[in-house]
């Protein structure tokens, strides 16, 4: 190995995780570990079917979510995972099938709706608001909470202005959250692609999800960014029971995290069950994990 | 301080216009330039001028005068163009300078008593249409032969295309002819429905109301839906070289109006290719110089200079005027035949004389015809009906008072 | 009947007339991804040199066959139209790789005032004729089903002819060569196509040139049914609601956009506008590309605008 | 890199490049390529990886970015001034960063603009099977619209599409983002099976280290900018730092990312 | 050094939340104001005011209006010059048919009828976007002209269509000379500019932003694309029938349809874009960039070739004036594509490191 220009520096150690700071003050000095609760279930799919045209991208698939849990959805490439998500986002309407959340049954999802009713999203290709800084793109995921009217906007005075610092103040826990606190005022779309992933779970989280759906929110990042990604999803899940929906390849960090998995190729469900249920899944390791993992 | 009476020269070289624009533009130029070669200004007092492109757009329009309105020993102004017109009508009181817009412009506007600052010299679209009315009229046998006619007006749709409409509806309703009016979108390179209209009712005579490029647009359509041309009648701005120019033999038998002759016999056209082009200081090429809107230019001019030379006789001779004092030329205005001819206008134009109640001078227009090659007269000197036309005017001129609050003026303001 | 049918060839006709200079439009957008203002610029420019040069070339050389001069004149025209291509490319685009569709709008719009400029400067702001041969007067046919039969206008079935014939070369060119695959690709993302080794400089060379020659057709054409002077580039205006109805992107659209939109206008305004106080037409086209528009919003054959998470 | 004997192909010589006139990207960033090897370079997000490769490509322009100090040469001859699609001429392309299809495209038409530089028809579709035996998921998604495949087809496309251009050297900028795992594998099996074939060189950044070190010969570590640390792939592989940080086994073993502490020791060579 | 917000910490997330969170920024603005309502009408000549000033700061308001639409919510729109006209008509008729209404209320009743337009005119954005919009958005120019054209009610009758206002009073004050009239232009346009202002950086501001930018990612995140594309239609066409209003109110007085033509609604266009889209600053930098260039042109380019001793005729100049016009923009752009108030941004990052070069 030839030099280095620059030796390590003795271990720096940082601060504690900022994420105690996301909970108000009341719940800070309660242990950031708190055994899980799995609840109920809180979003079921049931026999959801999906084409376009002539491609099937989803066929008949069933699974629920329960409350708490971080759910893992896995397959190969273009096993309908992405597609998944949109249905549940509304985005996509699935021909067939029905989405029941929180007992209500919805044929399609109305995006709106959809996040009225508190599910939040990150996309797998980065749908940030490019014009955008990164303060703007998080406070953006509060707008659903934002009361004062067009004129009082535009006015800015009393409420208006509160309402519009008290929202700051928590997008600001966000950011320390994500340590993203030297980027604040850059526009995202000259982020590296890292740290726009950060963003888009930032915008998501400032909505406050009941559950969250992540369209693989660790691609394009090393094993340290994972490590940090991991432990924000963690903190998240145990600290506001947040429910997690997650789509990743990275078969370690799946394995590690979630509660259950769910395994889609071609359309096609074809195993569910907790990690080590799918890890040794015969069907799963042909069609997705091949004999390596 | 040098004496210098100073003109604005309005124009508009580049845009859709320019066409039309640039012969009017350069007829007013070298006729300043011609009579300080001549006869070296008015009375020892030296012409000096600035051009001010406008495009013919009303905001340029505006800033140019505001930018030339200020100069000393500024004059009149000729906008050269209705919209800018009518932006300057509410400008001129406050800055006093007079309005020069012969042939254009308001045809309200020839109440000097209501419009103390604009001159809508030698007709206005009220008089053009009038006097087109008389002669189709006086073609047909009588006015009264006209009962039972069709007449299609196909127009710019814009204020200029539309003024002459409530003259011809008042025609209409006395003589019993059916008036169709058709409009064409500005600037008028798209007409194929407007002939296709124009074929469906076959009307017995089109009057064309254009400017620009709608001119040989609709001489073109006309000739391609087999509209014959010697049944049409265009106005004093539809008739002039750039208009016909492209269209050549298909246009003939094309009747328009004319407030000037053309050609280059005139006295005074000959002055100014003798003391202008011949010295190299021609400002447009020499083939443009008599042709219809560049004489209409200099005729513009000549007038602008001989209400300078009218105020000077009152207000003191070799002085610099200010606009009002030239205002009050201009409303004093009177060239006999006499001094036409002196002028070296003899044939050009008929005479004239303004009054404080008339702003107009002169209502006589007659028609020429297009043989293929060039204008040829083909009436006599028609005057616009006084009857029809001054009620009108005086209707319109109240209204307009009393949108504005204003009084009419008195006799001791006249004499101002 | 008689004048209906007449209404319906005048639109069909006048729609064609327009597609040549929609045409302009959708290849430049095709292939780059841009919205070019300056086609009117540029079809007023073609126009004018166009004119000129068949006034001078006679003079120049002593030639005196129309048809020669006229040959002469459309090369002289097209080789200017080469000359500006290039020249666009080098002082333009090439500096404006992988930029939005906005700036990139803006660019052309600097590039039209320099065309009307540099225009009017060498070829001068008069009004000027294009001599090609085209028949002024009408012809009647079909007198034996109607009275007084239907007129046809010689002059714009011949342009129409000539519209057709440049669409049809111009969508083979598209969907058949390699070349017409570069430029959509160059249109979808300039920077992975520079990726993979398309020189964007040549493409790019090659899309104003062709669309200089459609424009330099179009303004022979429109130049010699309205005389050459500066009103000849507001026919870009037009011709844009042809452009949205048939698709930005569709070559064969502009044509069937420009039938459409033609017919419409017509019979709107001889059918409608005497109710209202007619100048109907430009505001109706309009409204009836939008009409489309609210049922296909890429146009009626647009590829689809794509917006996927 | 004093034991490599084979000829240097690309020189990166301490280039500086700067965003929008005002920002400063690389500081100073030297690497060599030498002829039929895979280089990787490795660090953290937002470390200048991307636009080091955008550098080597001449596709910063189109960022409103410029190299403003140092030089590239490619065999020798300085390339800062050639166009992208001159470089791909030299056999030099790259695969950018978050897919970059062409969306109105079909996939196969996607892989055929990747052909753009080459003539012959024979060699072409032979390519293109080529391609789909590599990838068959593509072959079955050939005639959809590119914008309507699913990520990870996407990239697969983007990699192919550059193979079409039968180029003798590869950029590769993050080639195994979003693809499944048995995909991420056959992508690096392909760049070995290229580069001991063909004897195609590759400079790939990537961020699964594992994976890189595995197949490459040479690694640099970039961070903010300035290449910290480089090495033979197997010299990276066994230092400690480097196994903490980019490949997740520090203290020997790999650590479930269940249990990653919030309290960590962070990798900083640089102040 | 001097452009530094280094030491200046802010304690309080309202501090940081001010328009101008810099202080120097402040005290340039401060005294920007301060030149622009004492000392420019101390200075400045008659002309300036007329054919400059007022003109600059009423486009400048309509272009702020434009720069919501286009450059805050993305929705391209060529209509802007009928948003003008039917604020215009609109104050008209009010002015007119309500005896004694004062100017202000009239231009607001004018801006709140082209909110009215624009909301209509702003449907099809629900369906329809990009260039398609921008084309389909001069039906409601074409219209507009036609309109006022046709219809003799909206002009009160005159028979050739053109109307004229006179008599304007705000407060009791006449609102005749240029000072006062550019008083008049000069207080609305910093009222409404700060009221705009607080909109685009509100929550409004970035639903309009996250629809323009991405408006799949926007409705998942719970912004609804109807509100979000119709207020910014609302907003915009108000502001921009205020600013139209006072172009035929107080810059022209008397005005036909042809005052408001497409022409002008493609010059608004250009000058958000080239001054850029998205920034309050960028609406002014175009409009100056677009309607006082030209005119600057055209006075100093004869002085110029004067000056190296050619003579060119006024042709020449309209010709060059062009050229050279069409060669800034594309020059400008080039140097910064995102238009001239990002490269006034870039400048001061730069004045920001100022003397280091990064
Ligand atoms: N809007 C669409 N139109 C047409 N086909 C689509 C559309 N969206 C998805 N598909 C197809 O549906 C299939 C599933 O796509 P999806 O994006 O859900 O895959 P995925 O599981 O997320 O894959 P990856 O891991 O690569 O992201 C793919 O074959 C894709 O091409
Ligand atoms: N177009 C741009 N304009 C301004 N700054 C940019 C631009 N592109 C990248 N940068 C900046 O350059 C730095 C390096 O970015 P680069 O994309 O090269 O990182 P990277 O190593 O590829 O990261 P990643 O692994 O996340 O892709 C980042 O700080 C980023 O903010
Ligand atoms: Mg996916
Ligand atoms: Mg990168």
């Amino acid at each position: 190995m030839s030099t280095i220009p620059l030796r390590t520096e003795p271990a720096e150690i940082i601060e504690p995780a900022t994420a105690a700071r996301l909970v108000e003050q009341t719940s800070a000095n309660q242990p950031i570990v708190t055994a899980k609760k799995i609840g109920e279930v809180i979003l079921d799919i049931s026999n959801i079917s999906l084409s376009f045209g002539g491609v099937k991208a989803l066929t008949d698939i069933s699974f629920n979510v329960k409350e708490h849990e971080i759910r893992a959805i896995i397959g190969p490439n273009g096993a309908g995972k992405s597609s998944m998500l949109n249905c549940i986002n509304g985005v996509y309407s699935p021909q067939q099938g029905s989405i029941t959340f929180r007992g209500q049954t919805f044929k399609h999802m109305n995006s709106h709706q959809v996040a009225v009713m508190g599910v939040a999203r990150t996309f797998q290709n980065l749908a940030l608001f490019k014009g955008m800084s990164v303060l703007d793109n998080i406070m953006s995921g509060r707008n659903l909470k934002i009361k004062s009217n067009l004129l009082l906007q535009a006015l800015r005075i009393g409420p208006a202005e509160k309402e519009e610092i008290k929202h700051r103040e928590a997008v600001e826990r966000i950011i320390d959250f994500l340590e993203i606190q030297a980027y604040r005022k850059t526009p995202v779309g000259q982020l590296p692609y890292g740290l726009q992933k950060r963003v888009d779970l930032g915008r998501a989280l400032a909505m406050e999800p009941q559950v969250l759906l992540l369209d693989e929110p660790m691609a394009g990042m090393n094993v340290e960014e994972k490590q940090d990604m991991c432990r924000f999803v963690l903190d998240v899940n145990d600290e506001f029971g947040t429910t997690v929906v997650l789509i990743e390849h990275d078969m370690g960090v799946v394995m590690d995290i979630s509660d259950r998995v769910v395994v889609l190729d071609y359309g096609k469900k074809i195993g569910d069950g907790t990690p080590d249920e799918v890890r040794n899944n015969e069907d799963v390791i042909r069609a997705y994990l091949g004999t390596s993992h | 301080q040098a004496k210098e009476q100073f003109f604005p020269l309005l124009s508009y070289r580049t845009g859709p216009y320019a066409p039309n624009g640039v012969p009017w533009a350069n007829g007013k130029q070298d006729y300043l330039k011609m009579v300080n070669a001549r006869d070296g200004g008015i009375n020892g007092v030296k012409l000096t001028y600035e051009e001010c492109e406008t495009g013919y757009a009303t905001d340029r329009g505006v800033e140019c005068y505001e930018r030339l309105k200020g100069r000393p020993g500024v004059a009149i102004f000729d906008p050269q163009a209705t919209g800018i017109t009518f932006a300057l009508t509410e400008k001129v009181p406050t800055d006093k300078v007079p309005l020069i817009t012969l042939g254009y412009g308001l045809s309200v506007s020839q109440d000097g008593q209501a419009f103390k600052w604009n001159f809508p010299l030698m007709g206005s679209y009220w008089t053009g249409a009038d006097i087109l009315i008389q002669h189709i009229g006086q073609k047909e046998g009588g006015l009264d032969k006209l009962k039972g006619k069709k007449i299609t007006l196909v127009y710019h749709d814009s204020p200029f295309g539309k003024e002459p409409i409530p003259l011809l509806q008042e025609r209409a309703r006395m003589h019993g002819f059916d008036l169709q009016l058709i409009p064409v979108t500005a600037p008028g390179v798209e007409q194929k429905s407007a002939w296709l209209q124009v074929r469906q009712t076959r009307p017995d005579y089109v009057l064309l109301w254009g400017w620009g490029v709608m001119n040989s647009t609709a001489l073109k359509e006309a000739q391609a839906t087999g509209y014959p041309r010697d049944k049409m009648y265009g106005v004093w701005w539809a008739g002039a070289e750039p208009d016909v120019k492209d269209v050549g033999e298909g246009a003939k038998g094309y009747h328009a109006l004319a407030l000037n002759t053309s050609g280059q016999q005139p006295k005074v056209i000959q002055d100014i290719l003798k003391y202008v082009h011949e010295k190299g200081q021609g400002t447009g090429p020499k083939d443009e110089v008599g042709q219809v809107l560049y004489t209409r230019g200099v005729i513009i001019q000549m007038l602008s200079i001989e209400a300078v030379r009218r105020a000077q006789e009152r207000f003191g001779k070799g002085k610099v005027m200010t606009g009002e004092q030239v205002r009050w030329g201009m409303e004093n205005l009177a060239l006999d035949q006499k001094r036409l001819d002196a002028l070296g206008f003899a044939g050009i134009m008929r005479p004239l004389s303004t009054s404080c109640s008339d702003h107009m001078g002169s209502t006589w227009a007659r028609v020429q015809t297009w043989n293929g090659s060039k204008w040829e007269f083909s009436s006599d000197f028609i005057q616009a009906d006084e009857q029809i036309l001054k009620p009108m005017v005086k209707a319109g001129a109240e209204k307009y008072m009393a949108d504005k609050k204003m009084t009419r003026r008195n006799a001791a303001d006249c004499q101002s | 009947m008689a004048f209906f049918l007449e209404t319906l060839l005048g639109g069909l006709m006048a729609g064609m007339l327009y597609s040549l200079v929609a045409l302009g439009f959708v290849l430049i957008f095709k292939a780059s991804g841009v919205f070019n203002f300056a086609q009117g610029a540029m079809v007023l420019f073609a126009a004018l040199a166009m004119a000129r040069f068949s006034e001078w070339i006679p003079q120049w050389t002593g030639i005196n066959s129309l048809l020669l001069a006229n040959v002469a004149a459309f090369a002289v025209a097209g080789a200017i139209m080469f000359a500006v291509a290039w020249l666009i490319e080098r002082l333009v685009l090439s500096h404006l790789v992988n930029q939005e569709g906005a700036t990139l709008l803006m660019a052309t719009l600097g590039i039209a005032y320099f065309l009307e400029g540099l225009g009017q400067t060498l070829f001068g702001s008069s009004i000027y004729k294009i001599d090609i041969g085209m028949p002024k007067e009408p012809i009647f046919v079909l007198e034996s089903a109607f009275q007084g039969g239907i007129l046809i206008n010689k002059e714009d079935l011949y342009a129409a002819l000539i519209a057709a014939l440049l669409v049809a070369l111009l969508s083979l060119f598209f969907q058949k060569t390699s070349t017409g695959r570069a430029l959509r690709a160059v249109a979808d993302d300039h920077q992975a196509a520079q990726s993979i080794g398309i020189p964007l400089n040549r493409i790019w060379v090659i899309v104003w040139c062709v669309a200089g020659v459609v424009a330099l057709v179009a303004g022979m054409i429109w130049g010699s049914k309205l005389g050459v002077q500066f009103s000849l580039a507001t026919v870009a205006l037009r011709a844009l609601p042809v452009v949205i109805l048939g698709g930005l992107t569709s070559v064969p659209g502009a044509i069937i956009g420009g039938l459409i939109i033609g017919v419409g206008e017509k019979l709107s305004e001889v059918y409608l506008g005497p109710f209202v106080g007619g100048g109907i037409e430009i505001w109706f086209a309009y409204v009836l590309a939008l009409g489309f528009l609210l049922f296909r919003p890429q146009g009626l054959f647009g590829e689809k605008i794509i917006d996927r998470v | 890199m004093t034991h490599d004997s084979s000829p240097i192909v690309l020189n990166v010589n301490g280039i500086e490049v700067i965003y929008n006139h005002v920002i400063l990207v690389l500081k100073g960033v030297s690497l060599q390529v030498p002829e039929g090897r895979i280089v990787a370079i490795l660090g953290g997000n937002g470390a200048g990886k991307t636009t080091t490769l955008r550098a080597i490509s001449n596709l910063l322009k189109g960022e409103r970015g410029e190299v403003t100090k140092g030089s590239i040469e490619l065999r020798g001859e300085r390339i800062e001034n050639l166009s992208p699609a001159d470089l791909v001429q030299r056999g030099v392309v790259q695969v950018m960063e978050g897919r970059h299809c062409f969306a109105h495209l079909t996939i196969e038409e996607n892989l055929f603009t990747g052909s753009y530089t080459r003539h012959s028809k024979s060699e072409i579709a032979a390519n293109l099977e080529k391609v789909y035996t590599y990838f068959p998921r593509l072959k079955t998604r050939r005639s959809s619209q590119a914008a309507y495949t699913s990520g990870g087809e996407q990239q697969m496309c983007a990699i192919g599409r550059a193979l079409m251009a039968n180029p003798s050297m590869v950029l590769l900028d993050e080639p195994s983002m979003g693809l499944a795992p048995q995909i991420v594998e056959e992508v690096f099996n392909i760049v070995q099976d290229l580069n001991q074939k063909e004897k195609v060189t590759f400079l790939l950044a990537e961020q699964n280290t594992n994976m890189a070190l595995k197949y490459a010969d040479y690694g640099y570590i970039m961070e903010s900018g300035r290449v910290v640390m480089d090495g033979a792939a197997s010299d990276l592989a066994s230092n400690e730092d480097v196994k903490e940080f980019y490949l997740g086994v520090g203290g020997g073993e790999r650590k479930s990312f269940k249990d990653v502490k919030s309290y960590k020791r962070r990798k900083r060579w640089l102040a | 050094m001097l452009y530094r917000e280094n030491g200046q910490f802010k304690t309080t997330y309202r501090a940081d939340q001010q328009i101008f969170p810099i202080l120097q920024d402040r005290i340039v603005i401060g005294l920007l104001l301060l030149f622009a309502f004492v000392a420019v009408p101390l200075l400045a000549s008659d002309y300036l005011f007329r054919a400059i000033l007022i003109p600059f700061l009423i486009i400048s308001l309509a272009a702020l209006g434009v720069n919501i639409l286009v450059g805050y919510c993305g929705q391209i729109s060529l209509g802007s010059g009928a948003f003008m006209a039917v604020g215009a008509y609109g104050a008209y008729n009010f002015f007119v048919r309500m005896p004694g209404l004062p100017l202000i209320p009239a231009l607001i009743l004018g801006g709140l009828c082209a909110t009215f337009f624009g909301i209509l005119f702003g449907l099809p954005s629900l369906r329809v976007k990009g260039l398609y919009l921008a084309v389909a958005t001069l039906a409601a120019q074409f219209f507009s002209d036609w309109m006022f054209l046709r219809i003799k009610w909206f002009t009160n009758d005159s028979p050739s269509g053109s109307i004229s206002v006179t008599g304007l009073q705000v407060f009791g004050l006449p609102i005749e000379g240029a000072h006062s009239k550019y008083w008049l232009c000069l207080s609305i346009l910093v009222v409404i500019a700060l009221l705009a202002k607080n909109l685009v950086r509100g929550a409004i501001g970035r639903e309009w932003m996250a629809i323009r930018d991405m408006d799949v990612a926007a409705a998942v995140i719970g912004i609804r694309p109807m509100y979000a594309k119709l207020s910014a239609f609302a907003v915009s066409s108000f502001i921009i029938g205020m600013a139209g209003a006072l172009w035929g109110f107080v810059h022209l007085g008397a005005w036909e349809p042809a005052a408001f033509s497409v022409d002008f609604s493609f010059r608004l266009l250009f000058m958000v874009i080239i001054g850029g889209l998205g920034s309050i600053l960028g609406g002014f930098l175009g409009a100056a960039f677009i309607t006082v260039l030209p005119i600057a042109l055209s006075q100093a380019l004869p002085a110029l070739a004067g000056l190296a001793g050619i003579e060119i005729s006024t042709a020449g100049v309209s010709h060059a004036e062009l050229m050279i016009f069409g060669g800034l923009i594309v020059w400008f752009l080039i140097v910064e594509p995102h238009g001239l108030a990002k490269l006034w941004s870039t400048a001061k990052q730069k004045l920001r490191l100022w003397p280091f070069p990064h």
